[in-house]
């Protein structure tokens, strides 16, 4: 029964959050509701009985990609004289009717081929199967990370070392 | 009944509101929120046939490197915005015309 | 490992409600009992007296921006670390310590390369970016002068 | 694993006989209804206590503070001014609602609740004793970590919404601050999932004893800097004195919280206070071997071996017995946290960068180091154990 409800509320924030950062006219509001989309995807994956991914989800995130992109709207867009164009006090640039038109076209082909696609995979996947039970994920991960997955575990760290210097170089402060 | 499609399908739902961000916005910030939209849709994609169709835990592997993917992405594509709002004074897409600075 | 079911998870939902449900409650309650006469004056933003002059959304120093980029990558290691760690007692009462030790300290070497990186870079020091002029749109000289 | 106070519950006859009386009264399966109701009964009295906690803190920070002071304190409303709390609150709800003109409304209302909410999913995996925890989940301390960093994004949001110099230096500041010090506490906390193998409190805390020596704190050196490095890393992220930078009420008039008036500014502050309790909580879980008991007070072993009495009754006790154990411990900790905020004066915005980044930082990684070493060489035993072997 909790299934069902924790899945609808889940999934309702993950939907809604996720339009309104297609709709919202305000940069800042559209991170916040991103927030919001991204504590649903959480909530999916508690559903899903991926409990450490919920958690890693909402660490990175909320704790991490929200503020950074929070600090970057603060960073690039807040200047007085250029409000009016660049988003902090009145609309972000959205582009015009024609882009809207052209995305809304490209969503409507997407949207159609998807639909088919999903009903497809619905049919032939096996509803009547027993779903495993809900177990701790942590353990499991953990032991792929440093069995078969180490590689990957190792090339993770170098990547991110990668990010963090390539990232702290790009946005350095310059001397005049 | 909470079954592999309706996960799909919101999955596919968030997918297409991080399109749409990408190819309606023209703010760079906006574009990269709409990157992550799209990434958390592949990522929850992963999770949901782990769970529906085999149940080993390589899909939570991905999911999770899709996460720290993500992380280092907006990281570096953030750092890329500030430093070109610091030449251009913008964060308009059709600004960004030159590679060289 | 045991099975359990999502019922866990209820006290987290039950607690964000109350959460929602406590604030928009004071506030409504509140609303009833507390006086509601704006003026103009006491809708201006507080600056010691003085008249407010333009907004407060403008431009911050790029220091903040470089705080929160170490912190996410440093967040995100935290995150990989956490599964192996929860694993490393059992490895080694198994024997295998060793090996995820090695593949554990390989983990942190990297990253602590970073923080050296940004260390010996200065990119650790907040106060320099007092001395002169750093950031901001206008800083860009160099590229007029070429 | 994944304990919950409903499955602490279901081992009475009591509780059984309850759902199968609603069940035959309802004419269908009530055991998840009875789970619901247990849960939201527990999380309105774990909230209740925790706001009383959190009420009762601002009493007990003002008159600690005016003892270290030499001064009176509140003591007015109620014996020794103890009612104080109460007579705050009725002040905050009957103020007038102000908000600037120039505001953005929908993030000046968001900024609050994300604190709020914040907090509060916190206490869901508090551990208050073997047997009252509300649940006890996989993911323990990774979780708990995750959504306590909503305090930061609301703490920003506040600051940014008002459209104030002040609460933007001061909303810049805090989330900075906090995302910063979240790293050592991080690592911190991950020497010692390395020694308690899980994530989950119940394996951290069972993995430690009721006496001192088979703390955490005291397991090897390392753990002992470990729990230094959090206590302060705690400090800074629920912005207590000396690293109050956000509010710093000599510079930033009142930082985030400068525009925000009556409950709202209300629940920033109860928000504030339970943070600190929580952190205090996690504190004495990880580090002072939570709710443990000496001699197995706790599990009732020994009332069962010595008394003679039932073992549903003798757990019933031990579970008591544990929540005063610790209850203690965390207002002990509480103690010393309000003891730091009146006796050490505030840092400068750089100095807090620098002993973040280049101090504490740096020591927990070499703690981490460490204790990782140490499980390895000595397969996890306390140093007390290889000196006295036994």
């Amino acid at each position: 029964m909790f299934n069902e409800v924790l899945f609808l509320l889940s999934g309702l924030l993950t939907v809604f959050g996720a339009l309104a950062v297609v709709f919202t006219k305000n940069l800042m509001h559209a991170c916040v509701y991103l927030l919001a989309s991204l504590f649903g995807v959480a909530g999916l994956y508690l559903t899903l009985g991926a409990d450490f991914l919920a958690a890693a989800q909402i660490v990175v995130y909320a704790g991490g990609v929200v503020v950074l992109m929070l600090f970057a709207v603060m960073l690039t867009g807040g200047t007085v004289k250029d409000a009016g164009r660049y988003a902090m006090l009145k609309v972000p640039s959205m582009g015009n009717a024609k882009t809207f038109s052209i995305a809304a076209l490209g969503v409507l082909v997407a949207l159609s081929m998807t639909t088919k696609i999903i009903l497809g995979i619905g049919r032939s996947y096996d509803a009547s199967k027993e779903l495993p039970a809900f177990t701790s994920t942590v353990e499991s991960i953990g032991t792929l990370l440093v069995t078969d997955h180490v590689l990957a575990f190792e090339i993770s760290s170098v990547l991110l070392l990668g990010a963090l210097v390539g990232a702290v170089v790009i946005s350095r402060p310059r001397k005049s | 009944m909470i079954s592999l499609t309706s996960y799909l399908f919101i999955s596919l739902l968030l997918f297409l509101c991080g399109l749409t961000v990408m190819i309606a916005r023209k703010n760079i910030i906006a574009m990269l929120l709409g990157t992550e939209l799209i990434l958390n849709s592949a990522a929850l994609n992963f999770a949901a046939y782990t769970r529906f169709v085999n149940n080993n835990l390589d899909g939570h592997i991905v999911s999770l490197f899709i996460i720290i993917i993500a992380a280092a992405e907006a990281a570096v594509g953030l750092a890329i915005v500030i430093r070109f709002f610091q030449i251009k004074e913008s964060i308009h897409i059709d600004d960004a015309t030159q590679l060289q600075s | 490992m045991s099975s359990h079911s999502l019922d866990v998870y209820m006290p987290i939902v039950i607690l964000m409600s109350f959460g929602v449900v406590m604030l928009f409650g004071a506030l409504l309650v509140g609303k009833l009992i507390r006086p509601n006469n704006p003026n103009q004056l006491k809708q201006t933003e507080y600056e010691c007296g003085e008249e407010p002059v333009g907004v407060a959304w403008s431009n911050f120093n790029v220091r903040f921006y470089l705080v929160a980029l170490i912190f996410i990558i440093f967040d995100v290691e935290g995150a990989l670390m956490f599964p192996v760690a929860a694993v490393f007692k059992k490895f080694n009462e198994i024997g295998e310590g060793g090996i995820v030790l090695i593949t554990f300290l390989l983990f942190i070497s990297v990253l602590l390369e970073g923080l050296v990186y940004c260390w010996k870079k200065g990119d650790l020091d907040w106060i320099r970016s007092f001395q002169g002029p750093v950031t901001g749109p206008s800083t860009d000289n160099d590229k007029d002068a070429k | 694993m994944n304990d919950s106070i409903v499955s602490y519950l279901s081992q009475f006859p009591a509780y059984k006989s309850f759902v199968s009386a609603m069940s035959s009264a309802m004419g269908f399966d009530a055991a998840g209804i009875a789970t619901l109701l247990v849960f939201f009964v527990a999380c309105f009295v774990v909230v209740n206590v925790l706001a009383l906690v959190g009420g009762l803190g601002t009493y007990a920070e003002r008159k600690i503070s005016a003892d270290i002071q030499m001064r009176q304190g509140p003591n007015r409303v109620g014996p020794y001014g103890i009612l104080q709390f109460l007579a705050d609150g009725v002040k905050m709800i009957s103020k007038e609602d102000l908000m600037p003109r120039n505001a953005d409304k929908f993030l000046y209302t968001v900024a609050p609740l994300l604190c709020l909410v914040g907090v509060l999913a916190t206490l869901a995996v508090l551990p208050f004793s073997s047997g009252f925890t509300l649940t006890d989940l996989n993911i323990g301390v990774f979780y708990l970590l995750g959504v306590s960093s909503l305090v930061g994004v609301g703490i920003f949001l506040g600051g940014y919404s008002s459209n104030s110099k002040w609460s933007m230096l001061g909303g810049m500041r805090g989330a900075s601050q906090i995302i910063s010090y979240e790293v050592p506490v991080t690592l911190s906390i991950l020497a010692i999932v390395v020694l308690g193998g899980g994530l989950s409190f119940g394996t951290l805390v069972g993995a430690q004893g009721g006496l001192p020596h088979e703390w955490f704190v005291l397991h090897n050196p390392f753990t002992f800097v470990a729990f230094i490095v959090f206590f302060i890393g705690a400090l800074a992220e629920s912005n207590r004195a000396p690293f109050d930078l956000p509010e710093a009420e000599s510079e930033l008039v009142s930082g985030y919280h400068t525009e925000y008036t009556g409950m709202r500014f209300g629940f920033f502050a109860l928000a504030e206070y339970i943070e600190v309790f929580v952190l205090c909580g996690v504190a004495a879980a990880l580090f002072l071997g939570g709710y443990k008991v000496p001699f197995n007070l706790g599990t009732g072993e020994f009332l069962v071996n010595t008394l003679n009495v039932g073992p549903l009754l003798a757990s019933k006790v031990g579970n008591f017995l544990q929540l005063g154990s610790f209850v203690t411990k965390t207002l002990l900790l509480y103690y010393v946290v309000i003891w730091c905020r009146w006796t050490f004066p505030r840092l400068r915005v750089d100095h807090l960068m620098v002993i973040c980044w280049k101090y504490l930082t740096p020591i927990a990684l070499v703690n981490l180091v460490g204790c990782a070493v140490w499980m390895w060489a000595f397969n996890g035993q306390s140093l007390f154990k290889i000196v006295f072997g036994h």
